[in-house]
């Protein structure tokens, strides 16, 4: 076996990679968002950068700010045959644009009764923690994950984006692609070449005995970062990166937690209705009986995200919170 | 930006015989299909929310014999017509209705939602307004793949109104997309009355803010809605972009089947229909020498042996097996 | 103790008259929506009828079909003093006013550190069975639920439409109140006078010993059908209408699920994702080692609403899919 | 509905000198609390998203000698010059800007969304055109109860393209609403020049499309701003309805700070800066003998002053405590 040829790149460069590679191969990937082309200066923080120089005005399209006509956009020329990657700025703004993704982009499938197809990826920034306030900050894949028709995939890491965004795009679904800010600026060892990572797949990032941690996004790396804290105290932790969460992968999960009898599930968005009690809802029916604690969900207090410092690091889900709600398991 | 102005009189487009012919057999196919539709749900034999298209005919019947099949209609609830107008064929539609496995979409969308790719007619929205932003993306489309194909966006008076008509029309016009919106104002909008929803006295004059040419026809008036949508569909097509279109027009029975119009007076619907525009065109046809009486009643008892037989197409088929229920969620089966 | 006098009405009436006897108490209740006055009809299916009559246009407003616009003028209004009840005719249509609604109403009270509330009631119907189609009947409420500074109510039947409304309209927060468009025009006994029904608690309808059900909405009353099946078989049920989700009654719920250590949650929307997953999710932490057979859920299968009979009504959990569920948590 | 046309030449509206003065003063205390907040985001002292406003002190200020303390301003995450010029006062505002819990809204809202009622700032959002829908609600309050009050809702020009400026003009025409709307066309959204994001050359135009009176006034002369803003507001006071203002700017350090501007010509930006409003109108002050430069210097030293004490204050200021984090979610405690 030749060693992996790698590169230290961001989840930035990571995403531009894939996007590039798609348009590259496929004519039919086309990106269109706010300031998106080279001459708005390739996006608000430079992920869609040199695209429009490589593949031409036409294929790379800054638009106004009109995130329905955004989305619409993206809705028809994918039903007219184009791949999409259409860009939301931030998750919050897509409240704008909720009729256009929920009413259309994932029910056209269904509604047509399977003839009207709408391959698109929307990708859209989010998190807490850069001083933005509470109309920038939300992670709201609940919503998506709750509709029918799109699937949802959140990466924690540059390699996983690139996979992922690849298999995104090829995706014959609306596909919403989460990217969170905090993590978009530390570069990693990534291999040069990437393949499509498959939607729906977790990935078993550490072996463990005691307790599964499941997380995804940035604050899997939190989750890391709580699992080496934990081996210091001599818990083994199974640490699973969830990538995406609709669909998710119930399988990997289940079999990870059979195992270890006990779970934390950590994520940023508000935890009341977040994504976790889906996952701790399927474990306790799944594993009745076989679970030696109950399973223990993390996410942000029932607020908005605060601007003062003090306050906005106190939303987010740390590395002690986790460190903690694993060791509840285990008392 | 300037706004193009219309050719007028001795310069508007022209309708000739055989086309003429056609707009009526549209015209009455849609009233025929409207009539027996009202029917059929008041015999209690199939249950479902109609939008009567009564009134509206001209509209999609001028318009869409410009139109090649390959052009691409985006429209609403109140869409039969254009539908129709656009050759979605009879017993599909009749089936899916009926919530028929025969029908356009298995029976899954129902009379609010048809797609007919083949025939061009993608999208029936049941969303104010959400007609418009995707019918761009169509024309988008088509002018990436450097066709000459357009996208006509129907919606009512009313979307006029919701913030999707603003960000579309203006999209489009920066981006000279081959898309003609047609807002066909029945003056009305659910039970508001066109004043009381909309701050200005004419649609067509949003245009302006739009850097786009706008333009009020008289939508019951086959020959002016011809020349109107004719040169637009040809500007569309030769990219010069967008046309916004406001057809006047009136629905004789209200906004959903069952609608007693208590919000309108005795007198205005009463004019309207005397002013019902298929007698009307077809008496002018007639006296014009373009068609013989014979003709078209031949034509008439066609389309009324077609809707018969799609009527009872559709009443036998099938409804759909229960695993469409998940099936066409995703392209692939058994996710989730 | 005197017999209370009652008449029978239907969910319309009930909601109607709460907002009456609202805006005769209070001459700051104003109400407005499309077609919500008389001269268009006093709402599509008549609930605010009467109203523009009794208590003049200016606090009776129709709209244009401007879902943003409306809820920009009701949170206006309601910073500037008023109590608005806004109509959004379907629940499908709040996805044209998410901005509003999830980054202004609910949000404006924290980012202001309390100085701008917005005591709105935002109402609207929605469900399938009336043959509308994928856009029109979808339940959405575990969004809002996931929305922190919002209020999520659905009462299942008259009186406490009745009690509920009054509370709504008086609460000094936006409060999504969402009506079941089955549940509608079904005539109920209710009292003459209903008092303000406290928002957040839950209602226990039905003492029982075996298992508990949780519901709510028009689901509700399908559960209560369940129950009296299961009676048959000698099953003894608990039956709890939440009537409120955010928050929710978490202190009965618990208590009865404590008591029966069994318990099936029903709602019409999508399973994956809703508000069943939020409430198992707690009761297997807070019960851990209590319950006698995992906590089972109920609603819609992962799909958009069909359109045809046959499949729409196999969309909507039946009464036999209520008594399955009971029935597999005592096997 | 006919547009209204403005007065002009000598039927405008005039500031008498003391309102000029007042202009200008609101004007200098724009520019050194901006000048004060980019000096200390550069050193490191605090920590935010920074919108500059330099360049575009004009407007705020100039209409806002208009207003009572009780008209109602809505406006942007650029909005720190609206909110000095209607009187937050600068101690509060600064402490919010720290994230401290002296702050105007204990710090939990952030230099994106400051709020002070008492001085009629009600709103500051960060969602382009959402300031435009909420003000109507509060000119609609004022209309029920009779008061003359105003609503001002301010928004960029790239806002103009979003649906909810759409619904939110036309509803405000139709129920003949207080709101006057600003558009601080500063010739950019983002990095996106006017033309490539706007279908129409002057935005002033889309006001006709409801029908509503719209001007497009140089945002950056006192005496014209002066003159528009007065003749909107005083026919909102008198129940006349809503007016479309384009107020004509530029700004001149960017988006947000750390903004490269590589999107302008360095040409435009020199012009535009070499243009700057402030010493313009300080040097027309004196050379209309309306005030003396030692006026004035006063004048801003004495802003000055005020500015170091605010920033003075607001760092020796305590963060909120934890506590903050879960209240103020709900009007009662310790929901959920
Ligand atoms: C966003 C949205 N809001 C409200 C409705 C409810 N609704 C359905 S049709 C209609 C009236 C539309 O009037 P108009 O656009 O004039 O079309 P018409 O029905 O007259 O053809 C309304 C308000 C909707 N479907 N979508
Ligand atoms: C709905 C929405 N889409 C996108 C953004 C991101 N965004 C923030 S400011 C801005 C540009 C706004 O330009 P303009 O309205 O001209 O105001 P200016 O910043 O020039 O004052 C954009 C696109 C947003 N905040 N909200
Ligand atoms: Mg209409
Ligand atoms: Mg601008």
């Amino acid at each position: 076996m030749s060693a992996i040829e790698t590169k230290k790149i961001t989840i930035i460069q990571a995403i531009n990679e894939a996007i590039s590679e798609a348009m590259a191969a496929d004519p039919k990937v086309i990106v269109l968002g706010e300031d998106v082309a080279d001459r708005e200066g390739g996006g608000v923080v430079g992920v869609t950068r040199g695209l429009s120089t490589k593949y031409g005005d036409e294929r790379v399209r800054s638009t106004p700010i009109t995130e329905q006509a955004i989305m619409g956009a993206a809705i028809g020329a994918a039903i007219g045959g184009y791949k999409v990657v259409a860009e939301i700025m931030l998750m919050n703004f897509t409240t704008v644009a909720m009729d256009m993704i929920v009413n259309h982009a994932a029910k056209l499938r269904f509604m047509s009764g399977g003839q009207t197809g709408v391959p698109i990826v929307i990708r859209m920034m989010t998190g807490a923690g850069i001083s933005s306030g509470g109309q920038h900050s939300d992670f709201l894949e609940a919503w998506f994950a709750h509709t029918p028709g799109l699937k949802v995939v959140l990466p924690s890491n540059p390699e996983d984006a690139k996979g992922l965004m690849l298999s995104a795009i090829a995706d014959p679904d609306p596909v919403i692609f989460v990217e969170c800010t905090r993590a978009y600026f530390t570069p990693y060892e990534t291999p040069v070449n990437v393949a499509p990572i498959p939607l729906g797949k977790a990935k078993v990032t550490q072996q463990g005995t005691d307790v599964t941690i499941i997380s995804y996004s940035e604050i899997f790396l939190r989750a890391t970062a709580a699992a080496a804290e934990l081996a210091k105290d001599g818990i083994s932790v199974e640490l699973i990166d969830l990538r995406t969460i609709s669909p998710w992968d119930r399988e990997t999960v289940i079999a990870s937690v059979k195992k270890t009898g006990r779970a934390v599930i950590a994520h940023e968005a508000v935890k009341q209705f977040g994504v976790g009690a889906e996952i701790a809802a399927t474990l306790q029916d799944e594993l009745f009986g076989q679970l030696k604690a109950p399973i223990k969900r993390l996410g942000a207090p029932f607020t908005s995200v605060p601007f003062s410092g003090v306050l906005e690091q106190a939303f987010i889900v740390s590395v002690a919170d986790i460190v903690a709600a694993a060791k509840s398991t285990l008392a | 930006m300037a706004t193009t102005s219309f050719a007028t009189g001795a310069n508007a487009a022209q309708p000739d015989a055989a086309t003429q012919i056609e707009i009526y057999r549209r015209m009455n196919l849609i009233m025929q299909n409207d009539e027996a539709s009202r029917k059929i749900i008041r015999s209690g034999r199939l249950m479902m929310p109609y939008y009567s298209q009564r009134g509206q005919e001209v509209i999609p019947s001028a318009i869409s014999v410009n139109l090649n099949d390959d052009d691409k209609i985006c429209t609403i609830y109140r869409g039969i017509h254009d539908m129709l107008a656009k050759g979605v064929p009879l017993r599909a539609l009749w089936a899916e209705i009926a919530g028929k496995v025969t029908g356009t979409c298995k029976g899954k969308g129902g009379p609010m939602h048809i797609t007919h790719p083949a025939s061009g007619a993608i999208l029936t929205t049941g969303i104010v307004g959400s007609s418009m932003p995707i019918a761009n993306g169509l024309a988008w489309a088509a002018k990436l793949d450097k066709t000459r194909q357009v996208t006509i966006a129907n919606f009512g008076d009313g979307a006029s109104n919701i913030g999707a008509f603003h960000e579309s029309l203006n999209l489009a016009s920066l981006w000279k997309l081959p898309v003609i919106f047609v807002c066909q104002n029945n003056r009305f909008a659910e039970h508001t009355r066109y004043e009381n929803g909309t701050s200005v006295d004419q649609i067509s004059k949003r245009a302006a803010g739009y850097g786009m040419p706008g333009i009020t026809v008289d939508g019951n008036d086959p020959y002016e809605m011809y020349a109107v949508a004719n040169e637009a569909i040809n500007r569309a097509r030769d990219g010069e972009g967008p046309t916004l279109i406001e057809a006047m027009t009136f629905r004789f029975f209200g906004h959903v089947f069952g609608d007693d119009d208590f919000y309108m007076t005795k007198e205005e619907k009463s004019a309207a229909m005397a002013a019902d525009p298929v007698p009307l065109y077809r008496a002018k046809l007639i006296a014009n020498g373009v068609a013989t009486e014979e003709t078209l009643a031949a034509l008439e008892t066609d389309i009324a042996a077609q809707i018969a037989d799609a009527i009872e197409f559709a009443l036998a088929s099938a409804p759909p097996p229960l695993e469409e229920l998940t099936r066409d969620v995703y392209a692939e089966q058994g996710v989730a």
